[in-house]
């Protein structure tokens, strides 16, 4: 990338070099996340079919596996239509103010040691930042749309998300005090040792409340009272369609994927191989089962895959409920292990050091 | 130092051109008729009645105003938990005190019903 | 640019435990009202009372420790390295020195009175919950920081812990419309004025570069203060802060409505001991912190002095209602402690602290006596409500007389000297002009306390439309007849005898500067 | 026996009396109670005539004790030639007061004599406090107690009378209380004595005089400030009136010549000429008002302003003086008419209010034209009442004689206008008084109700003669009062005539 | 580097902002709640400014403090809020006026 950097300055001024990179640097990130995202959806429907002893979609393509194309076709070719008495302009800032965080998010997401866009000390906090501004974009949905469906789901994501926001705020905190940075690179760094430094040994209950209320952040079966169909359609986005609706898709399982590589990133050594520096000396395998991208890939895909597991297994929660589990449950488990955390780390035992 | 934060923003940026731009692609693809039914609100079949933006339960309310308080606190504990080990045992002293005095609100607002939903 | 800063540099962290002793007494409170809090959670509603006796032995054992707070051989140390009577800790951001131990002092035991005339009306009314004693012990610990602090952040922050806890007092009747309206009022007024005074202490900080009182004032001793624009704003915007917290004119519009609205324990509380507190702060950000700024702040009080006096005791005379009539008369009493501070001696800043901590005792009583002859669904806040009282209570009927008079000003009720010290500091520092307008406003507010005092004596309840609440015999407890008594008598008794109160406020001045 | 703290005994046992009746309350006995307490004052307070030395200016019966002292103010008391018979005064007219209200006061009397018990402490307190700010204390104090007075046991327009009385003479002595806090910050202290020392510029002083003026001038009262009196008197009970006219208005003449002359000599000198025209116009205009009264009492009272006037006048004509003839030759007898007639007019006053209460309680009446004839129904009454109004009128032989005649005297020095200004009073004071006594007491029987007049009986002759005999005896032989207060007002004399300017 | 002036006028701009909407605001009362949210911002802003050109953490200790507060006053004011709209069914400035004198 430097050298690219240097080619690029050698004829155009600095700071627009500069940006062209990080314009590219984005595409990179940018095109395959849509990608997984068009095949998340696919994955889904085939996952969630098998599991329920069916085939899911199998016309379009081999295998079905042109499907995702033909959604979005099929969505770009919709009428997009704006209900009477909505708010126009907000109506459509909405889809667009859950989408750019969503994506925006990634920016800081380390993929392999140094391989992020921006390597900024308060990574988590910006993650954790930009990541609310997406429940504005579903109350703003909500709102505008003046359907009595749209606001009574925009109310529920509303409590919901901020409720969870809670628990998972708790879960980080947990985190931080064992890896004493907020940059994620750093935080991975510090789980180095193979298997057993992860975090996720020691701060198995963080985890478990980590990824649960990241279900329950996205809105994600079993919590996605938000857009139940069979108590109020679809939520906050009945009334859109076409490509206004692709937004809020996108962005939903753009926040799917993240939660997934986050979990992998904080609890499971992100990039960091299971078996540590053990087989580095050997030839093939040493790269194969060394540190490395492929390791969080698979992390990560192994959590959307848990995603949709659980839309397959559970029923939907009712919504106290699900208040009730984030309040009295995932933040009394949180706050009793920080404690707990605590002293240990007082005491000096050693996986937390 | 600033000038790390400067993807983060392209980004924002790109987040929400691609937005802008997928709506623009959209509204000049598809078809535009509009009818009165296609464009009236969604209400199970009925004709759409009164206004949809109703009051609503104030414990919505009572969550957004719980999550305010317990937000901030996560802020307080972001930057300790960060610097843990160089503050020592007075800092995790201090926070046990903090965190005591939130569980103790914790508890208050459990006791008193707020959590309840139903 | 106006700027011209200090050479700061990071202060090196460090995390040694600093010393508790000077803050036992606030550390015990929070303790007791987390303990208070817990226990009440698991209560039954015919066990209240047991919150009410936990808050009350709470606050009468931190009274204890204020009192013992300050050994001799420790102040006796802190003479010798500091040349001050007064031991800080925490950073020296938290200060315990005699001043605010007999603020805090008074703060605490004035509290536990106004607990006690609480009880009866808040049982009568449903009200009877611990969130009352809780709320006001979370306010009495603000306003205990805020009488210690060294700092424009420990400042800030003792302040928004009692007005926050005040608020929600304000509004704690919640089904009833004005409560809440008055709480609204008091919200956002209150708020206005925690952003001013911020603004005005954030501009401070810019020029000076600390938070700290004691550095803020030798910053300013080496430069020409009244010359330089950014200061002279940054007081300007703390003055009205100030202002609005203590309600004088111009900022006194949330006065009023909020003591109609609440209920009257509310009131009661809210018309005393955050007073004493409100003068604290005054004292530590005027006198402590931007002395240099005397000829500054010394002008822009008078004028406010003057105005609270004029409006307070003029708008008071139309007043029908008892607590409006009291809110009014409050601002005007306010306008008496700035003259105080505004004579800029230590002679009157002494004054002012009697008169605050006088004026609590007094306010106290007369709020007492409302809740005595108010019933459920009657509040005896309506000036008629008093009258023929003398021929129904003639006790309470003299204790009445006696807080009006001693709001008046009229020897020998401990209001006479409470004015007496405030003028003979104003004259000291030769504004006659504006001890004058005192006098003559004081005249004026006499008028209406002896209206009061008219209606309770002269006239027969029968003569009146024929309310019968009002001949209903009051029902209160022994010990809030008893607390009624000692009140109204130690009126008369600081009236007769005002030397030692007087000598300890001045020795806590001379002490604490 | 108590030479120690006697003047602290004369202020505490009525009010002790006095907190005891009203704990009491009305069932024990409360009148003998308040006998045995006013009585006791009273006899108490004889030693101080008795062993007073009249030679010397200086303060006797001395008590000092520190009281607040952060602020230098002490309990520091002490009487000389001119508090100490306006203290014997008192004690001896609570007394008649206390007998003048055994039958007639019904509603609630322990309170009644509770109130007149610690208004005589705290009256006793303003005579003997050496000490400004407490006799501020006690001036103010005073206030509490009378407005409760007529407040409750006044007649029908009391409210209004009581809180006009209150706010005029708190009014007046705010200002008063300023001055002194300027003097305290000049001489750094709150003493009289070094009040009267303290060097002071004109501005002040005139400042200081005119507060004084507003403070005392409300309490004599003088014209134009006089306007609560009559409302005052009409309403309050026999007992209030008396002790209003008799003991409260010389407050005001006593606080001229403690506070004004000595302490504001110049400003004193200065402003003389305002005293006097205020003094003349009090005699002669407010005279003139006396006469076409219909209400007894507000005749008595305008009567009464009208002969403070005299007190003011013999107390000021002493600067027209010695600006006239530069010396201060002469200038005493002013001074001492001035206070022979506070004393006189404290003894007939009083006996003329309680003649009035006389009629009232039989007639419930103090309408003139209801009146006519009570002579044939009330001999004793009647004589009793001609020699009180020939007294009044100053007639030779009566105490009201002597200090007007002295007062008139002296004037001449300063101007023979002023001095026949003044003696107009004989006149109009007869005309209004012999008028009175004419439509009152003499002809014929008037009605019905004047029929069936009882006499006097034995507690009410008691009273007036008593006071007779005291008329009669300060104006026949006026010369131990005179000679009580010689050198004391020779003291303030002295005091008047040296300027405190200059530093 | 930004000159620090900047900064102040922003905040002072915001500052104003807060104000004017304050005391021109007749209708809305959540309209007020956010004027004194952003009243503690250009506070905040102020504090910050300052802190970082005077090298001075206690400015940003500050700003910590006063968003905590920040906070705990809007939870308050918001349940002030609601007891007002249920014993009103209004939440316009202007109709709050049930004392008068």
């Amino acid at each position: 990338m430097d050298t690219l950097t240097t080619f690029l300055n050698s004829f155009l001024p600095e700071g627009l070099a500069t940006l062209i990179v990080i314009l590219l640097k984005i595409i990179a990130i940018l095109l395959p996340l849509i990608l997984a995202v068009a095949y998340t959806t696919f994955a889904e429907r085939k996952v969630i079919g098998y599991m329920q002893a069916r085939m899911g979609p199998n016309r379009v393509g081999p295998k079905g596996w042109l499907q995702p194309i033909a959604d979005t076709v099929k969505l770009m070719f919709k009428e997009i239509i704006t209900p009477t008495n909505s708010s126009k302009v907000v109506f459509f800032i909405a889809p667009m103010l859950a989408l750019a965080p969503a994506l925006a998010v990634w920016s800081v997401i380390p993929f392999w040691d140094g391989g992020v866009l921006a390597n900024v000390n308060a990574g988590l906090l910006l993650i954790l930042a930009i990541n609310s501004l997406d429940v504005f974009g579903i109350i703003l949905a909500g709102w505008a749309s003046n359907s009595k469906y749209a606001i009574l789901s925009s109310l529920r994501v509303g409590a919901q998300v901020v409720s969870y926001e809670i628990a998972m705020g708790f879960a980080l905190v947990g985190v931080l005090m064992v890896s004493g940075s907020l940059n994620l690179t750093e935080i991975v760094r510090a789980q180095s040792g193979g298997l057993f430094g992860w975090n996720v040994w020691p701060l198995f209950g963080l985890f478990v409340v980590f990824f649960i209320s990241g279900v329950a952040e996205t809105n994600r079966a079993p919590f996605d009272v938000a857009e139940g169909e069979s108590e109020i359609v679809a939520g906050f986005h009945v009334e859109y369609s076409g490509m206004a609706f692709a937004l809020f898709f996108l962005a939903e399982y753009a926040s799917m994927i993240l939660i997934s590589t986050l979990t992998a990133l904080l609890f499971f050594g992100g990039w960091l191989s299971p078996f540590g520096t053990a087989m580095d000396d050997i030839p093939v395998l040493g790269f194969l089962m060394g540190d490395g991208f492929h390791w969080l890939l698979l992390k990560a895909m192994f959590f959307l895959f848990c995603y949709l597991w659980f839309r397959a297994t559970f029923p939907r929660y009712r919504y106290d409920q699900i208040m009730r589990l984030g309040w009295k449950i995932l933040i009394p488990v949180t706050l009793v292990w920080i404690f707990g955390e605590g002293i240990a780390i007082a005491l000096g035992w050693q996986p937390w050091l | 130092m600033l000038a790390e934060y400067l993807p983060v923003l392209v980004f924002l940026s790109v987040g929400f051109a691609m937005a802008i731009l997928m709506l623009l692609l959209g509204s000049l693809l598809s078809p535009r008729r509009p009818g009165e039914a296609k464009d009236s609100p969604f209400e199970c079949g009925f004709e759409a009645f009164g206004d949809a933006r109703m009051k609503f339960d104030v414990r919505y309310y009572l969550v957004a105003i719980l999550f305010i308080i317990f937000d901030l606190e996560i802020a307080f504990l972001f930057p300790w938990a960060v610097v843990l080990d160089k503050i020592g045992l007075f800092g995790l002293i201090a926070m046990g005190i903090f965190l005591g005095i939130l569980i103790i609100g914790f508890i208050y607002e459990w006791k008193k019903g707020a959590l309840e939903w139903e | 640019m106006f700027m011209s800063f200090t050479t700061a540099t990071l202060i090196p962290m460090q995390f040694a435990i600093p010393d508790f002793a000077p803050a036992i007494p606030e550390i015990f409170l929070l303790a007791g009202t987390c303990l208070v809090l817990l226990v009440d959670l698991f209560l039954k509603d015919s066990n209240r009372y047991i919150t009410y006796l936990l808050s009350q032995t709470v606050l009468l054992i931190t009274a204890y420790l204020v009192i013992s707070g300050i050994n001799d051989v420790s102040m006796a140390e802190a003479l010798q390295t500091t040349g001050k009577a007064s031991l800080t800790t925490f950073s020296e951001m938290f200060v315990l020195d005699p001043m605010s131990q007999v603020l805090k002092v008074s703060i605490l035991l004035i509290t536990v009175g106004v607990f006690v005339y609480s009880r009866p009306y808040l049982k009568t009314r449903q009200m009877f919950k611990g969130e009352y004693f809780t709320l006001g012990m979370f306010a009495v610990l603000g306003m205990m920081i805020m009488v210690s602090a060294k700092t424009m952040l420990v400042i800030y922050l003792g302040l928004e812990l009692l007005s926050l806890a005040m608020y929600a007092m304000v509004a704690f009747r919640r089904n009833d419309g004005r409560a809440s309206e008055a709480g609204m009022k008091y919200f956002v007024l209150g708020a206005i004025a925690s952003g001013m005074l911020l603004y005005g202490m954030s501009i401070i900080y810019g020029v000076t570069g600390s938070l700290h009182l004691d550095h803020i004032d030798s910053f300013m001793m080496g430069h020409n203060v009244m010359t330089n624009m950014g200061l002279l704003l940054g007081l300007s915007f703390v003055l009205v802060g100030l202002g609005f917290k203590l309600g004088v004119v111009p900022f006194h519009m949330w006065v009023p409505d909020v003591y109609d609205g609440s209920p009257t324990a509310v009131t009661l509380f809210l018309g005393t001991a955050p007073k004493i507190a409100a003068f604290a702060m005054m004292f530590r950000l005027l006198v402590e912190g931007l002395d240099e700024m005397l000829l500054g702040w010394q002008q822009i009080l008078s004028l406010l002095a003057a105005l609270s006096l004029f409006i307070g005791n003029v708008v008071a005379i139309a007043q029908t209602n008892i607590k409006r009539m009291l809110a009014y008369s409050t601002i005007s009493h306010m306008g008496f402690v700035l003259l105080g501070i505004l004579a800029g001696t230590e002679v009157g800043y002494a004054s002012s602290m009697f008169y605050i901590i006088t004026y609590s005792i007094v306010a106290m009583g007369a709020f007492g006596i409302i809740i005595l002859l108010s019933r459920d669904g009657y509040e005896a806040d309506r000036l008629i409500d008093l009258q023929g009282l003398s021929s129904r209570h003639p006790w309470y009927a003299f204790m009445m007389m006696l807080f009006l008079f001693s709001m008046a000003g009229v020897p020998p009720t401990v209001g006479f000297y409470a004015k007496l010290s405030v003028l003979k500091a104003v004259v000291g520092a030769e504004v006659v002009w504006l001890a004058v307008f005192a006098v003559v406003m004081s005249v004026i507010g006499a008028y209406y306390y002896l209206r009061a005092i008219k209606l309770m004596y002269f006239d027969q309840p029968d003569e009146f439309v024929g309310d019968e609440e009002l001949l209903v015999p009051a029902k209160s407890g022994f010990d809030f007849k008893l607390l009624l008594s000692v009140n109204g008598l130690s009126v008369l008794a600081l009236g007769i005898l005002p030397g030692a109160l007087m000598s300890l406020c001045v020795l806590a001045v001379e002490a604490s500067l | 026996m108590f030479e120690g703290n006697l003047l602290s005994i004369l202020i505490w046992l009525p009010i002790i009396g006095g907190l005891i009746l009203l704990f009491t309350g009305d069932k024990f006995a409360p009148r003998p109670i308040a006998l045995v307490f006013s009585a006791l004052t009273f006899l108490l307070s004889i030693p101080l005539w008795t062993d007073f030395n009249p030679v010397g200016h200086q303060m006797q019966f001395v008590e000092l004790a520190p009281w607040i002292e952060a602020f230098k103010i002490n309990y520091h008391l002490g009487v000389d030639g001119i508090s100490m018979p306006l203290i014997l005064l008192n004690t001896f007219i609570t007394v008649l007061i206390v007998i003048a209200g055994w039958e007639v006061i019904k509603h609630k009397p322990a309170q009644y004599m509770a109130a007149f018990l610690i208004m005589e402490g705290i009256i006793n307190g303003v005579f003997a406090a050496q000490d400004s700010i407490l006799f501020y204390v006690f001036f103010e104090a005073m206030l509490i107690p009378m407005f409760i007075v007529i407040g409750i046991w006044g007649g029908d327009n009391r409210i209004y009378a009581t809180i006009k009385f209150f706010l005029y003479t708190f009014f007046g002595s705010v200002f008063m209380l300023i001055s002194l806090v300027y003097m305290y910050s000049q001489a750094d202290s709150f003493a009289i004595a070094d009040f009267h020392s303290v060097k002071l510029g004109m501005t002040p002083q005139i400042l200081i005089f005119l507060s004084f003026l507003i403070a005392f001038g409300v309490k004599v009262p003088m014209w134009p400030v006089h306007t609560w009196l009559p409302d005052a008197h009409v309403q309050a009970p026999t007992g209030g009136s008396v002790i209003l006219a008799a003991v409260m208005l010389k407050i005001g003449g006593y606080g001229f010549i403690r506070f004004s002359l000595p302490m504001v000599p110049d400003a004193s000198s200065e402003l003389a000429w305002l005293v006097i025209f205020m003094s003349l116009t009090a005699i002669v205009y407010i005279g003139f008002i006396a006469l076409v009264q219909n209400d007894m009492k507000k005749l008595v009272a305008y009567s009464s302003i009208a002969h403070m006037g005299f007190v003011t006048l013999g107390f000021f004509v002493l600067f027209p003086i010695v600006t006239k003839t530069g010396s201060a030759e002469g200038t005493l007898l002013g001074l001492q008419g001035g206070m022979v007639q506070m004393m006189s007019h404290g003894f007939i006053s009083g006996a003329m209010f309680l003649c009035i209460g006389v009629l009232y309680d039989r007639m419930h009446t103090r309408d003139i034209t209801a009146y006519g004839g009570v002579s044939n129904r009330m001999p004793w009454f009647a004589g009793f009442f001609v020699l009180f109004a020939m007294a009044n009128t100053g007639l030779p032989g009566t105490s009201g004689f002597v200090g007007e005649f002295m007062v008139i005297l002296t004037s001449f020095k300063a101007n023979f206008w002023i001095a026949f200004l003044a003696a107009t009073t004989l006149i109009i004071g007869a005309a209004y008084t012999l008028w009175l006594v004419k439509r009152v007491i003499f002809g014929a029987v008037a009605n019905s109700n004047v029929a069936e007049l009882t006499d006097i009986n034995k507690r009410e002759t008691v009273i007036l003669a008593a006071l007779a005999f005291f008329v009669l005896l300060l104006g026949l032989w006026p010369e131990p009062l005179v000679h009580v207060m010689n050198d004391s007002l020779a003291h303030v004399v002295e005091q008047a005539t040296t300027s405190k300017l200059g530093n | 580097m930004i000159p620090l002036s900047h900064f102040l006028i922003v905040g002072a701009l915001l500052f104003s902002i807060a104000v004017a909407g304050i005391f021109l605001n007749r209708k809305n009362m959540i309209i007020l709640l956010m004027c004194i949210e952003l009243m503690l911002l250009a506070v905040n802003l102020n504090f910050i400014a300052f802190s970082h050109y005077l090298g001075d953490m206690a400015g940003q200790v500050f700003v910590f403090f006063i968003l905590t507060v920040a906070a705990a006053e809007a939870a308050i004011g918001l349940a002030i809020l609601v007891t007002v709209f249920r014993n009103r069914r209004t939440i316009n400035v202007q109709e709050l006026d049930d004392m008068k004198g």
